[in-house]
């Protein structure tokens, strides 16, 4: 049997597999569908400072093989989250780890600094992509200046594991990598959505309340899976590869290219079982092509 | 309530007219209870076109013969595969989903499920429940014609069946809101699900005669179970899911 | 009846439908298939000043909704293309224009000025946006300098309409966009393709020759539209949108979002007679709807 | 050759085998003409993980009943899908594409067709085709065992057929390459299609024994109309396309 264990700094996850912000809600959602804590990673759903309404309504549209999402991060702020919600998640036995976004550098700080204090959440993940929101969001991540800036400044208050989480609507990701590696980043991951749009020719109206929102789903897989190439050849933390994954082999496509632990967002829509045929279908992989360890794949590609 | 992945056959499909279908659906396994208001989310197979799952309501229940119900209007290309299923065939569905009606306390209130298009479809269970649970119920349906009035048979043999249509060809000429009922009894509970314009106006006529009315809403949908917070609709308590704290609103919660 | 006449610069199409370059061939190989002189304009193959061979098989890799492709340009160059292939389409009946590629901006200059004498050719599109080329190519299409020195030597040699073909690969596209405004473009054309990666997880290997490859067809629609509609607010020559085009309705979203013209390219390839449907689903959008002149739905979202 | 995109009818589905079917398609109109060697490009319908046409070659083509055969060996999602097409459903064909075979200039060469796998396909119309013209062949096939040898019948009623199998349960055991034929008799012609290493092995032979060799590529294609330059081949006059220049290349122009 293949040892599935991954670790991405200080962060012990039995298996590569973890959920995507946004995607899995606070994971109860999907504990009727399979057993929860089999899964490597729980990413929750993008807390923020404050309470945020999110966008108005319609935030959903359906595209070829994927969907355009304009949520906007709707949350009832951290404080909510450690009072009401984390006592309900703190007992599943995996690692639950928290997205954090936020308008101002200074969001991102008090609200992680909130996050260092709990136990039970080993990690969390800097949210400087969403495309859905007017400030802050995807800005963020799409200039090294200012990366580097929210980074390094969380990077002094949040003593755990902390993962970035990249823009894919840039053109050059490696060099935000590198910029956020360098002021500590643990790990980045990537991608988050590509932005998009949608229009109701009949209506002659965008799909969307906001005109434009983000792409995820298989469509942007090729996207994905390139910038965790170039990603996982331009630095030297683990890297977690995403977007698109719906089955074992798109999740080994990603260890192939350099990705040391994957997540998987959109799928768990179609599929609320997904992640743990994900898992199985990784270890079937593994035993059926000898080997050992599933660290023996990532960034096995033969080029 | 437990919700289920599930693969269901189909028993029966059968073509009601030319937009719609009943899907009867069945398992070997007992089906997992299911209430009135509640949905699915059908994953359609073949269509290219078809990437998320799609909503359909619980139209009805039959515990004893282990059947599951689903009307379908065909509006575009999922519904139209959904339409093209056949006996035997396999289809995978999450279920139950979403919120239930709430029954008034009186056994004897007067109730009046007012249905439009394929909005009738929950409206069938729910009324075939409240008979279960001692409630009399009455229907109000509207349509443009007689032929849009769907399951005509099955609302009888529940209850008194009113209707309107746009042409005449049934029961009272007119939108349901101008049926002769509505001055005439002083209903206690009204449940409605149909187009939203039609759902808007029978609101307007709870809030004006100081009825408790129900909602069924209808929205775009990603994951169903509230995970991915696309579906959401302004009430008094801010942006709240559809698929969660719905299908199903108070009137009173709804900024309409 | 509605005038489907659109101007594109001095260029005069009459109706917004051309073909995306690399997809046509030269036209001739779709004429079995319909009246291609019923086609507003045939773009014809990525042209460089010599003779290219193009990357090594593999070159293509299909995707969930497209494909990748990574055929580096070959083509037997200007010379060939002005001797031995332009008799054979000068007399169709609608414009054909040459796309051109460079790895030098002095092999764009060249080809332009080649091209500038032929009589029927009125105008060019240059591709600054090949993601498949080792130099120059994409390199041109994504930073601000050096599309500028491109476009602004091409323009000083080349007198009829000039079109610019801009890489959806950048953080700002509009700010390309204005940038080559600003040097004399008559007009721009996006997207071309997304840079992708496509791996064989079987046998461990990228599926390309070329390991990245370009993405293209209704994958990338969504970030295509958007482009189109940030771009046609940036600029003010006429925008040409191409993207995942596969039906009427799909060439109506874009020219509702500001394209002036669209380009149709891998549909192409699943349906050969595709462009002639999408010209009378125009036509017919119009009717149905009242409009007197395609002009009238050039971004007429409302918003 | 003028080419068309032509809505063709499901005449006959035959189950070969588990992995192999044969569809035999017809139309109202008679068919165009077909050369040996060319292939059609297949739209496939209801399968959301086929995007690209599918290329398949001519398996024959009969003029007279106006049907056009196309065996297809199910390795995928497309030509699983194709697989299941029904009697009567419709398929979306672009033909003929690709060039043929060219045949040898004296009518009593010895000719021999060597296939091996689903690349058997286009070698049957080749048979049939040099037949009519007055040409005799043989067929030496190739196989895993008796069960991979497809339409042994069809082969038998046009020329003499001799086979391999790896596990000998038909003809003589071992590859193609090796059957005693080939160091009995010097053929003037060889047509080969099947599994590249196959064809090149009789290649070899081919260049070894200064036979005159054509091959049948295959290649990942898209347009299948030497539109889009992705299915090139490197020969001795650079990158050219499988889909215009071939399928059918003689081995002296390939960098084999
Ligand atoms: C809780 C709930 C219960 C439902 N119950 C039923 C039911 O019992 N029977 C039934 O036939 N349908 C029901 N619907 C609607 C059904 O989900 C949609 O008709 C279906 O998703 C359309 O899918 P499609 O692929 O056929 O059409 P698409 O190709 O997705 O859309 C075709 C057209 O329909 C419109 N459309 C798509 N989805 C919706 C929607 N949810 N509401 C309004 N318009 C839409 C689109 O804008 C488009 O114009 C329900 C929806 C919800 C949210
Ligand atoms: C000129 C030509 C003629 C052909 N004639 C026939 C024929 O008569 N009968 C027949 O059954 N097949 C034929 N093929 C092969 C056929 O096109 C492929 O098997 C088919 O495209 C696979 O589609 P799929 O969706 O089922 O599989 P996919 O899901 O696309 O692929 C499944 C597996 O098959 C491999 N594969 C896909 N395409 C090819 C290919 N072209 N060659 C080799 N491996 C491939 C993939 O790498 C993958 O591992 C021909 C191909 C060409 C180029
Ligand atoms: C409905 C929805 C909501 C999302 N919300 C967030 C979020 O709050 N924070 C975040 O970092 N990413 C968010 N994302 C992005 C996903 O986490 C993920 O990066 C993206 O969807 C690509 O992966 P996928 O193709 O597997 O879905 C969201 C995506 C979707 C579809
Ligand atoms: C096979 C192939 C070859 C291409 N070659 C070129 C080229 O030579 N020059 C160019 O500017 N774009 C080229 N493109 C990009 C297309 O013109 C177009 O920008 C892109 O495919 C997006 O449009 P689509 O989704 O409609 O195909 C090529 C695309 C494909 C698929
Ligand atoms: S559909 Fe996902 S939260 Fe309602
Ligand atoms: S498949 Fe397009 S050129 Fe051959």
């Amino acid at each position: 049997m293949a040892n599935l264990n991954i670790n991405i700094g200080d962060l012990q996850l039995k298996n590569p597999v973890m959920t995507a912000s946004g995607t899995f809600g606070y994971g109860t959602e999907y504990s009727d569908f399979m057993d929860i804590s089999r899964i490597g990673g729980i990413i929750v759903k993008g807390t923020t400072l404050r309470e945020r309404q999110g966008n108005p309504y319609p935030r959903l549209a359906e595209t070829p093989s994927g969907m355009l999402n304009a949520v906007g991060l709707q949350n009832k702020g951290v404080d909510y989250f450690v009072n009401n919600i984390y006592p309900t998640i703190k007992d599943v036995d995996t690692n639950v780890i928290v997205n954090v976004s936020g308008s101002e550098v200074s969001d991102y700080v008090a609200t992680a600094e909130k996050l260092n204090g709990l136990d039970k959440i080993p990690a969390i993940e800097l949210n400087i992509s969403c495309p859905n929101v007017k400030e802050g969001g995807m800005a963020f991540g799409t200039s090294c200046v200012s990366a580097v800036q929210v980074v390094g400044a969380v990077r002094k208050v949040y003593k755990k594991t902390l993962i970035v989480k990249l823009s894919p609507n840039v053109t050059d990701i490696t060099e935000i990598a590198r910029a956020v590696e360098a002021e500590g980043a643990d790990s980045v991951s990537l991608i988050n959505t590509l932005l998009g749009m949608a229009i109701d020719a009949k209506r002659r109206k965008p799909v969307l309340s906001t005109i434009t929102g983000g792409l995820s789903g298989p469509a942007v897989k090729p996207v994905a899976l390139r910038m965790v190439w170039q990603v996982a050849k331009a630095v030297k933390v683990p890297v977690i590869g995403l977007g698109g994954i719906m089955t074992a082999t798109d999740a080994i496509e990603f260890m192939l290219a350099g990705a040391s632990a994957i997540q998987i967002g959109t799928a768990n829509f179609i599929d609320p079982a997904v992640c743990v045929k994900v898992i199985e279908g990784i270890e079937s992989y593994l035993n059926d092509n000898n080997f050992s360890s599933v660290k023996d794949i990532i960034g096995a590609l033969e080029v | 309530m437990k919700k289920f992945i599930l693969d269901l056959i189909v028993k029966e499909n059968v073509r009601v007219n030319k937009q719609y279908v009943l899907l009867i659906l069945t398992a070997d396994e007992a089906l997992p209870p299911m209430l009135p208001g509640q949905f699915v989310e059908v994953k359609v197979e073949n269509s290219p076109n078809t990437f998320l799952r799609r909503p359909i309501s619980i139209n009805y229940v039959d515990y004893k013969k282990n059947e599951l119900w689903l009307l379908v209007q065909i509006v575009g290309d999922g519904t139209l595969k959904m339409s093209e299923l056949k006996e035997n065939d396999s289809v995978n569905l999450i279920l139950p989903l979403g919120n239930t009606f709430t029954l008034p306390e009186k056994k004897d209130s007067k109730i009046l499920l007012v249905g439009g298009g394929v909005g009738t479809a929950p409206l069938l269970y729910l009324g075939a429940y409240l008979k279960e649970n001692g409630y009399p119920c009455s229907f109000l349906l509207g349509g443009r014609s007689k032929d849009n009035l769907l399951q005509l048979c099955d609302f009888e043999s529940i209850g008194e069946v009113l209707a309107t249509t746009e042409d005449g060809s049934f029961g009272e000429k007119g939108f349901v809101t101008q049926h002769s009922v509505l001055n005439k009894i002083k209903f206690d509970a009204i449940y409605t699900c149909g187009p939203t314009p039609m759902m808007k106006a029978v609101a307007e006529y709870a809030k004006r005669t100081n009825t408790f009315c129900e909602v069924s809403l209808e929205n775009t949908m990603a994951c169903g179970i509230g995970a991915c917070l696309c579906c959401v609709t302004d009430t008094t308590e801010g942006h709240v899911c559809v698929c969660t704290e719905g299908p199903v609103f108070n009137i009173e919660k709804l900024k309409w």
